[in-house]
């Protein structure tokens, strides 16, 4: 019993995980939406977004069954204060400019095309099929935001500085992604969960690769910033959430 | 009247699609092609007041429909300069006139988007209003626009049906809902009758494009149809339109409205709108902080040219 | 009986519109706490959103008084949605840079100075009371101010250039300022309120000549934005709200 | 040692306050405006994690009481810099050496405020560790200083007592609230004890700065007063100090805790901590946006005496 429990509450980290960081990811890639740079990377920036908030809208369906408190998707997303998202601290860095969203994206996305690929592979069927639709998704991203990392850093002199910096910036944030939630490793194990730990050397492979074509010297692997899957984030989650949650908070009773 | 012209109106008439290959008079293009731009311009523009509530829609299945819906618009605005761009007119020179006050759009879109209602009362007025304004477009004698528009029509009737919908899971919710719904249906109402352009007796322009098939009704006539049609769907949702003059004559079944406020418009369309300044300077910004990321794509496409050559040599 | 609810609506509406004015006023420019361009100036910013806010406890807590439906200063600022404020559309605009803030500040103290010299003879006490306290604080603001558009009036080309933007911008908000609320000028006639109307004259000198020694010329009255005082607001106010309103509307039962 | 050094040691002996004009060491002089601005520079940047729950703060008494306190804290700002300038440097200088990184301030501002309880926290821990470092300084031999720390630590304390009331009041509140208070706590406790400095054993310049009465207790004594102090303090709100080590000595009277992790200490010293790289830009931003500001001012009052002198003659 205690043992079921405690792979319960692992199961329902590790999907609120996955699902708050698409959530989060998604918002940042949304408040874009009617302000790209072009409009043919206005619409494709939405379309990772709606994946994004799409890939969340499982994962936390499917973290309220497992934690069986009669949770929806909505009361997660929109009940939860900060210290309860469990997101990485990549996805709710702020947009800054072009260059800073895209490599953010493309971080990301070079983790979850090897995270979903293996989790396809879940012993757990509804973490398997929301992976196997993830995945179609994710790697068009990979792609997206890949050859987007290329030509700006390997555009001009400014786009390339700019890249410089993003990369810089943004470098701490992704130790994280390797970090395991609480109960992860037994998941692992068990052939439910993917053990974050385990695609880093397919992530950097990936990584290096976009960013020596981008002509992005890779960073040094220095100190880590770390914090979202213990809820301590940066101060940036909590004016995310109270826009994003204003009106579930303002109308509590309200069916939208 | 040349010979060419007379030939033009006969296919015109012969209801014949016209094709950017085609001879067609110079005030035809110059016409079709400020209206297709400025169709064009309106959907960019549209996606700001929308967009506007992306990051506080209040459900997730609501935050994905509302994306896939400015999506949608970006699309349109997509098709249409591409439709705008066979009568020989680039894509960056229509966004200059849009960012340089020189092109409109329609003035519908300096309106502010108060509370979550208004994103269903787009929907169901400003998209509904729309689509009386195309559908017959689809059937505009230049190809083209009229290809692009059945397309458009088709998704925004869609909008439309979700805009109503929205409202009416808040017309049948809570009393603030309700009230929320009201709320933005005496906002917006007014500005959406308006969207049909002035009573015909000032409408410039008109004969000569109903003459071409550009237009097919009058202004007054689309809005009548639009009065018709929205009126019961407000009864339906429980809502009041707001206009106390507003009745059914019984014997013409039309519904009769009081008068609308021109000078509003006038003012709207000056540039005195609530949010004028703001859509051009969001679109401007847009426009100015991405040139660095268009000049690099330019760049690093010639770099990778050059590559490519080297090798193939 | 009608006659004693009417015209009590009428005093709610206009508490509120005083009070919702200084409050979101008061809340644009706490926005600046840390980010001033000097710290003189850091500090005196603070203490005007400290007065103003100080104002808005005052008049939020009388008008809850008068509406007699036990809502508190707390309940009126943090439990309102959008469309149930009151402000001037002036008080709402964003921040832009320093000379926006500051115009912004100007157009309304003057404006404030005005009204509240005049209200602190009110025939209702509390209001005369209010009135009488905001007066001395709000003499200083417009003095301060009227200081800082004189000296970026006059100061620079480039101060001056962004000046006469912020005045473009600005100007257009003005108008609601002399805008009555339903009722209010029943309310003046009892001697209760001041008719916003009547102060236009005071308020047209009073800008003239800051704006006259600044350099700046002053806008012809065009067509003026509205919409304010029926809880019709721009775009900005609604994001405010959810910022403010977030800790309030999270934990509905709780007291801080 | 020359004669004036042993005068100048003799005076600090006697307890004689030392002012501006006096002649003093190098060494004195430069340790005391490292000292002196660094305190400066934390209050300054002290104002970003505080300030950033102004806009958020739950009750508007609350909001009024946070923005006095990062409002005196900018006040102790000005203070501070006074007291430097004193020295011989310009306040110009120092805010230089804060936004290139030269100058340092206390590294507990590089730590994100989370949650309102984070503004209870460091009231009571962060403005309670600062004073306990602080009321020494009164006492400090060089007058501007101790007597700017006068002043500064009669707000301290008031800003203390309120951030123990706000705790207070999230630790008695709902159970949401009290978790709050108590994630607080655990984020900042250790934070808190680090403020005090390295432990004795590596300390730098200690004997030097107790000898010229700049310091008067060593980091290991302060923290220890704070932990004695603070403890019953947790006690009395219901809260758990996130130290499962930790016990009270009852044949000391003191409580012991377990070993601090210095590793982070030296990460967020380094500039690796959640916040350092936000705080500087944030001050860099406002200084630089605001170069506009400072330079119109100086150009009016220019003008102004230009034109005041012109009347005059």
């Amino acid at each position: 019993m205690s043992t079921q429990a405690s792979s319960r509450d692992a199961l329902f980290a590790y999907a609120l995980r996955l699902g708050d960081t698409s959530l989060v990811l998604g918002h940042r890639l949304s408040e874009w939406c009617g302000h790209a740079p072009e409009l043919e990377e206005d619409i494709a920036l939405t379309n990772i977004a709606l994946d994004l908030v799409g890939h969340a809208r499982l994962l936390l369906t499917y973290a309220g069954d497992v934690e069986g408190k009669g949770r929806d998707e909505d009361r997660l997303a929109y009940r939860r204060d900060v210290f309860d998202y469990r997101n990485h601290l990549l996805a709710e860095q702020p947009n800054r400019d072009f260059g800073h969203t895209i490599l953010r994206q493309f971080l990301h996305d070079a983790w979850a095309v090897e995270l979903y690929e293996r989790l396809a592979g879940s012993a757990d069927a509804t973490l398997a099929a929301i992976a196997a639709k993830a995945v179609k998704e994710v790697r068009y991203h990979v792609r997206h935001s890949g050859e987007w990392v290329v030509r700006l850093g390997d555009g001009t002199d400014a786009s390339h500085a700019r890249m410089a910096d993003a990369l810089d910036r943004l470098w701490p944030y992704t130790g994280e992604m390797f970090e395991r939630t609480a109960g992860e490793a037994e998941l692992a194990a068990a052939g439910i969960a993917v053990d974050a730990a385990e695609l880093k050397a397919a992530w950097t492979a990936r990584v290096s690769a976009v960013l020596e074509e981008a002509t992005l010297p890779r960073p040094a692997d220095g100190w880590m910033q770390s914090g979202g899957l213990r809820g301590e984030h940066s101060e940036h989650l909590g004016y995310l959430l109270a826009e994003m949650q204003f009106l579930q908070r303002a109308y509590p009773d309200a069916t939208w | 009247v040349t010979e060419e012209d007379a030939r033009f109106q006969q296919r015109i008439d012969n209801e014949d699609k016209i094709e950017p290959r085609d001879w067609m008079p110079d005030g035809y293009r110059r016409t079709l092609v400020r209206q297709i731009s400025q169709h064009a311009h309106s959907e960019i523009v549209g996606m700001l007041p929308e967009g506007n509530w992306i990051t506080r829609a209040p459900s997730l299945r609501r935050k994905v429909a509302l994306l896939a819906k400015v999506q949608d618009e970006g699309g349109h605005g997509l098709y249409l300069y591409s439709a705008a761009e066979t009568l020989g007119v680039s894509r960056d020179e229509l966004v200059e006139q849009l960012l340089s006050g020189k092109a409109k759009y329609s003035s519908i879109f300096n309106y502010p988007t108060l509370t979550w209602a208004d994103i269903g009362a787009i929907g169901w007025l400003v998209d509904g209003a729309a689509i009386m304004n195309q559908v017959p477009l689809c059937r505009c004698s230049y190809g083209p626009y009229a290809r692009a528009m059945v397309r458009i029509c088709r998704e925004e009737s869609f909008h439309q049906r979700q805009g109503y919908e929205l409202m009416m899971a808040l017309a049948k919710g809570t009393p603030e809902q309700k009230r929320m719904a009201q709320d933005a249906l005496n906002r917006w109402w007014w500005p959406s009758l308006m969207m049909f352009g002035p009573p015909d007796e000032h409408s410039a322009h008109s004969a000569q494009n109903m003459a071409w098939k550009i237009k097919r009704f009058s202004n007054d006539d689309l809005r009548q149809r639009f009065i018709d049609a929205t009126v019961p769907q407000a009864e339906y949702l429980g809502l009041t339109i707001p206009d106390p003059e507003l009745r059914l004559n019984t014997e013409t079944g039309h519904y009769e409205i009081g008068p609308i406020d021109w000078t509003e418009f006038e003012q709207v369309l000056k540039g005195n709108g609530p949010c004028n300044r703001e859509r051009i300077e969001a679109r401007r910004k847009a426009w100015d902080d991405g040139a660095w990321v268009r000049e690099a794509a330019v760049a690093h496409a010639r770099k990778r040219k050059a590559r490519d050559m080297k090798k193939a040599g």
